[in-house]
């Protein structure tokens, strides 16, 4: 069980998908204007991480090994990732309209999320069993969310600051994620336990 | 009777003002700094000193260029007096010996990338000092971790050439902080009942293995006492932080003595008493209501001691520091004082009749 | 949290190190003499403005009603003096702007006659409340702390509500200003007088006096006059900024707090303020409308600073030459240095909720450049209503004033505690009220628009429906056509059939 | 060959059916915000805005071919109305509000044509053929209908004079 829960830190924090793996940029600059909105991006793609963990993982162990079908491996990840998408896209649609309106290209752009596909990958390469890829896609989003929460906390009070014309707007915000990533390497070379 | 050309004056209300003003308050901050300071070049002698001044004369030019660089008069805006704490500040955090070119990266940092990027005084988002010290520590893990003993303070000159990296540190002079030794030791498999600490890693009055801020342990928190009585911090921050080290310290040393460092040793090493007293109640990073800095003080505190016993640093106040002011606004956002006649959620709270007492 | 806050339970609001009330407060009471004219607003309430009852040209007696009141919410207006109505018209109104409003300006004939009385009553506890409000709306009585919402309606709100307990706004919280003081010290007789028969008004049974401890000469006097009076307490509260605001005196009093957006009425307490019940026993008990009251003027260019009984629509400028002043006056400001109007310039009237006008010095206005927000968070600790000015302030200059009301707006009292403390001299007041305003336009905009939009419906409606009487009356007059051409047809067919 | 075609096609067929099932449970009825859209606008119909009627306009902001502040009419607070449905942000400045305008009839110029009368989209317009028109206020738009149709330019748009009920103050300006 603490491994699990190791598992679970060291991939939300230590290596963070966002501020350590540099992974996920995408939305990450792109939906973090708004605090709620952002949320809902985590909660998005947290559920497509997971989803796409577990799923790949069966496919990979299921239908690409047996079969020695690892070349199709990418291909047939993304087929689930895009299914994924597709289906919270129609969830979010229903569910919060305010919310797909916010969010906009963003919501379907979590099928090229390189964070969604890199964890499957990752998993593999690394040999996961089951369970430890879940929580590897689990941590990892967490990991994501928390960050781009974080980051749309901050740029909103950035949003009535007076930052100097120059670096107003992405300039400011890139400065704004490399600052955090600094913060972020107070987690670097942590052993739990 | 028109009233065309008549107003003299459109002002809103109040007319009388009592607030002191900002620079007022930075400079009152700056003053209770000055004992732990000079302690400081007591002990470590002139370059310390001369550290000191670079890096404060850095942070100064930093905001200046910007200033002028944004169109703005900067000798009006240097008064306020935030670029002189900031660069105070940053000098008490570095390693005393530290060469020239350390105060003078890490000041111009501060006050260029660490604020004035964002707009200036008021509209940062990390404490200048501390995220130029972590832009430092990563980038020059060197010259930031070279520490000296405070034995054979030099004079001014030679220490200024200790300073521009003219004249070499003798070897027996460098040695490691308390912390930073214990990491160490645990790494090689050492554990803390068997460690052997080296000269000066400790000591009650504080001559001791350090930077500035970490040495004059019990001038900085009479320091931050005296914030306390002017009233210009309140004990929320200080208290919340100091706490959140302290207690997981404690019941850590309780339960296994030779993983975990006692508590008494937590508060009086490394950045613990500057940062709760100093750098976490910087008005600008921190939330601004009190439960709010009750939340912010236990964040700081626990990830503090987190760092120091897990991570790969020695030291975590700054990163604590940081890693809180960035969750600051989703604080502010989440915990906010009751409203008269509202209900917690801010919904205006139900009716209740009957007799009154 | 300092030891003041720890001692007294208020954690809310500011303490000026120095409240300037005195020396001004402990001058005896003087009465104004009679100017050349004066200028009596028509509005000096909250709710209709009052319509003029007398023509140019007419004389006027003391007392006499110049201007009677225009549905529920308003207030009738009284001459002060008599003279001859010289001008109905505009003059410039005690108001930041320095817009003008409608007064009736009366030239003075310095005789002062007396016109005729309201009924007085002797025994007004003998009368219904009903008719005890009638005389107070009568006398045109509004909240004289500054609020001037007509009292009558107040009372008939608190019978409707049957509040149990009245409170009595003896605080006068503003720096500079001790017109209530001097009225207490001077007159305490007549306002527990008024408590008692605003309490057989409204039913209440309870009435508890607040007077900051700042007053103990206003406090000893009022308690000698309460002597005998087993409902009527007189209750020292710590002198602390905003405590004569309503809310807060409650809160302080009862324990209470006042739901937002409601009123005091729906906890079952009423708030007035001791003016008013001075004027409301003058009113009831002797006939006297309200046309005078106790002004303090005082500020560093003031001479001899005191309280001043001057009749309402006096001159700012007769008022200060009857005080003198010292030197020019940086600012005027009508009310007290927290929360009053800093006046255009001197030709302006007093109206009956003025309580008192400050001729400042530039020292003592302090007027500072505003610098950035430090988020020091001396304002979240200052505000009486436990908002964020800093955020709400933010907000409001992003143009978010949307967010800014989610974030209680609407609550803020504008006490200026936030302004007072602010060491960036952040203008947060002048946020606020230009925000308030601006909600308030908007939703004037949008009621209009869902009256404009009813307007169209209907007139869409009715050109439809005009349009098919049309196509109805068309189709009908051709079906009488075709039924006659018809009808003529058969009968042709007829008579030929017949014929053939 | 045979083994990655089929089982491409069956991970095809198979997340084929779920997004299948899922599209018939979380349908979407119909577009739910140009009707909101529509609810919001005056609904006079005035045609300032340049679209054939609000629901054209509503419809043209749906699919964000105006911006969300065409309607003049409706003015600023309309506009961030509409900005909030649309999920976008309203720049601080926007649209210059140049203050209310109203329609208000030159007396000596009008000639009691009933013109203005007829194309006043809220009966705001008063009066009969050879009588002087006059405006009712409360119930102007400013919309500017009747402007274009008065043969004398009798009839035009005015400010609303200011008054100390709709007298604010200015937003403060801030250092730094």
């Amino acid at each position: 069980m603490s491994e699990y829960l190791i598992l679970l830190v060291s991939t939300a924090l230590v290596n963070n998908v966002v501020l350590v793996k540099f992974l996920g940029l995408c939305p990450f600059m792109g939906v973090s204007k708004k605090l709620d909105s952002s949320f809902g991006m985590g909660l998005a793609t947290t559920f497509v991480i997971t989803l796409a963990s577990g799923a790949c993982w069966a496919l990979e162990h299921y239908l690409l090994a047996p079969l020695g079908l690892n070349y199709l491996r990418i291909l047939t990840f993304i087929l689930v990732i895009a299914a994924a998408v597709q289906f919270i896209e129609m969830v979010v649609r229903k569910v919060t309209p305010e919310l797909y309106r916010t969010l906009g290209i963003y919501l379907p752009l979590i099928t090229t999320n390189c964070a969604v596909l890199g964890i499957p990958l990752l998993n593999v390469q690394q040999a996961n069993n089951f369970a430890m890829s879940v929580m590897v896609g689990f941590g990892a989003s967490v990991g994501f969310t928390l960050v781009l929460t974080m980051f749309a906390g901050l740029r909103e009070r950035l949003s009535l600051a007076k930052v100097p014309q120059t670096f107003e707007g992405a300039p400011v915000s890139f400065v704004l994620a490399s600052l955090l990533a600094l913060a972020f390497m107070g987690f670097s070379g942590m052993k739990l336990g | 009777m028109s009233a065309q050309g008549m107003i003299l004056q459109t002002v809103a209300s109040p007319h009388a003002r009592a607030g002191e003003s900002v620079s007022v308050v930075m400079l009152k901050v700056v003053a209770t700094l000055v004992p732990a300071t000079v302690y400081g070049f007591w002990l470590f002698g002139s370059p310390a000193f001369w550290l000191w001044l670079i890096t404060i004369a850095a942070a100064l030019v930093g905001e200046a260029v910007c200033l002028r660089w944004a169109g703005r008069d900067p000798l009006p805006l240097l008064k306020d007096g935030s670029a002189l704490l900031t660069g105070w500040l940053l000098a008490l955090s570095l390693p005393p010996w530290a060469p020239w070119w350390i105060g003078v990266v890490g000041g111009l940092f501060a006050t260029t990338l660490g604020k004035q990027v964002f707009g200036g005084l008021g509209n940062n988002l990390f404490n200048p000092a501390m995220i130029a010290r972590i832009a430092l520590l990563v980038s020059f893990p060197v010259q930031m971790t070279y520490w000296v003993v405070p034995a054979g303070a030099p004079g001014l000159f030679d220490g200024l050439l200790i300073t521009l990296g003219q004249m070499p540190v003798p070897d027996a002079m460098s040695s490691a902080t308390l912390l930073g030794h214990a990491k160490t030791d645990l790494a090689r498999g050492v554990d803390l009942l068997h460690t052997e600490l080296p000269g000066h890693a400790f000591n009650w009055v504080g001559a001791r293995v350090g930077s500035l801020g970490e040495t004059s342990t019990w001038l900085i928190a009479a320091g931050g006492v005296a914030l306390l009585a002017m009233r210009i911090i309140t004990w929320h921050v200080p208290v919340a932080m100091l706490a959140a080290i302290a207690i997981p310290a404690a019941i850590g040393h309780a339960a296994d003595p030779a993983r975990y460092i006692d508590w008494t040793t937590h508060l009086m090493s490394g950045g613990a008493m500057l940062g709760a007293f100093f750098i976490a109640t910087d008005y600008v990073t921190s939330p601004s209501t009190r439960a709010g800095q009750v939340v912010f003080g236990l964040g700081c505190g626990l990830l503090t001691w987190v760092i120091r016993t897990y991570g790969g640093y020695p030291e975590g106040v700054a990163f604590a520091v940081l890693l809180m002011n960035a969750l600051t606004p989703a604080i502010d956002r989440l915990i906010k004082p009751r409203v008269y006649g509202r209900t917690f959620g801010g919904k205006p709270a139900p009716l209740q009749k009957g007799k009154s007492k | 949290m300092g030891l003041r806050e720890l001692l007294n339970g208020v954690r809310w609001g500011v303490h000026p190190h120095d409240d300037h009330k005195r020396p001004a407060a402990d001058v005896p009471l003087r009465v104004m003499p009679l100017p050349e004219r004066l200028c009596v607003p028509l509005l000096q309430h909250v709710g209709a403005p009052a319509l003029p009852v007398v023509a140019v040209g007419e004389r006027v007696l003391r007392g006499q009603l110049i201007a009677a009141a225009q549905g529920s919410v308003s207030a009738p207006v009284h001459a002060p003096s008599s003279g001859v109505i010289s001008a109905i018209g505009e003059v410039t109104a005690p108001h930041p702007s320095g817009l003008p409003f409608a007064a009736i300006t009366i030239a003075l004939d310095g005789k002062d006659e007396a016109g005729d009385a309201l009924a007085p009553h002797a025994d007004p506890f003998s009368l219904s409340p009903a008719e005890v409000s009638q005389r107070i709306a009568d006398a045109g009585i509004v909240g004289l702390g500054g609020a001037t919402f007509p009292s009558a309606p107040k009372a008939q709100l608190g019978l409707k509500l049957a509040v149990h307990t009245l409170i009595i706004n003896g605080g006068e919280c503003e720096p500079y200003l001790s017109s209530d003081d001097s009225l207490m010290r001077v007159r305490a007789d007549e306002v527990i007088d008024g408590v008692r028969i605003l309490m057989h008004a409204t039913g209440a049974t309870k009435a508890l006096v607040g007077i900051e401890d700042n007053k103990p000469e206003a406090t000893a006097a009022m308690r000698r006059a309460a002597e005998g009076f087993a409902a009527i307490e007189i209750r020292p509260v710590p002198a602390r900024y905003p405590m004569g605001s309503d809310r807060q005196l409650v809160q302080v009093l009862t324990g209470k707090e006042v739901p937002s957006g409601a009123r005091t009425a729906s906890i079952g307490v009423l708030v007035n303020n001791v003016s008013t019940c001075a004027a409301i026993h003058r009113a009831v008990r002797a006939g006297e409308p309200l046309y005078r009251r106790i002004v303090t003027v005082n500020g560093g260019a003031v001479a001899q600073p005191g309280n001043v009984l001057a009749p309402i629509g006096v001159l700012i400028e007769d008022l200060l030459a009857f005080v003198g002043l010292k030197e020019a006056p940086a600012r005027l400001v009508m009310g007290g240095p927290m929360m009053g109007i800093a006046l255009p310039h001197a030709q302006v009237p007093t109206v009956k909720g003025c309580g008192g006008i400050l001729a400042l010095t530039a020292n003592e206005i302090t007027d500072v450049a505003p610098s950035a927000c430090i988020r020091c968070g001396s304002c979240v600790k200052a505000c009486p209503m436990g908002l964020l000015p800093l955020e709400l302030s933010a907000h409001i200059q992003a143009g978010e004033y949307d967010k800014a009301e989610a974030k209680g707006l609407d609550d803020c009292l504008a006490c200026g505690c936030c302004a007072y403390v602010c060491p960036s001299h952040v203008p947060l007041v002048q946020s606020f009220y230009h925000a308030k305003g601006e909600v308030w336009k908007r939703a004037q905009q949008k009621k209009r628009t869902e009256f404009t939009k009813g307007l169209a419906q209907a007139r869409t409606a009715r050109l439809e429906r005009e349009a098919r009487e049309r196509a109805e009356a068309a189709a009908r007059r051709k079906a009488e056509r075709a039924a006659q051409q018809a009808a003529a047809a058969a009968s042709a067919n007829t008579a030929g059939g017949a014929s053939a | 060959m045979i083994a990655p075609i089929a089982s491409v096609m069956f991970l095809g067929l198979v997340l084929g059916l779920i997004l299948g099932y899922a599209a018939k449970v979380f349908h979407v009825e119909g577009d739910a915000l140009v009707e909101e859209l529509i609810e919001l606008m005056p609904g006079t119909n005035c045609g300032q805005c340049s679209f054939p009627g609000c629901s054209g306009a509503a419809n043209a902001i749906a699919r964000g071919e105006a911006s969300v502040d065409c309607c003049p009419g409706g003015g600023r607070a309309l506009a961030e109305a509409i900005a909030a449905k649309m999920g976008v942000s309203l720049g601080a400045g926007g649209k210059a509000d140049s203050g209310p305008k109203l329609a208000q009839v030159a007396e000596h110029l009008c000639i009691g044509c009933a013109r203005c009368f007829k194309v006043c989209p809220t009966d705001a317009v008063i009066g009969a053929a050879k009588q002087i028109h006059g405006v009712l206020h409360g119930a102007c738009t400013g919309c500017g209908s009747c402007e274009k149709e008065c043969p004398t330019g009798a009839i035009g748009l005015e400010p609303v004079p200011l008054t100390l009920r709709d007298w604010n103050w200015t937003k403060p300006a801030l250092a730094g």
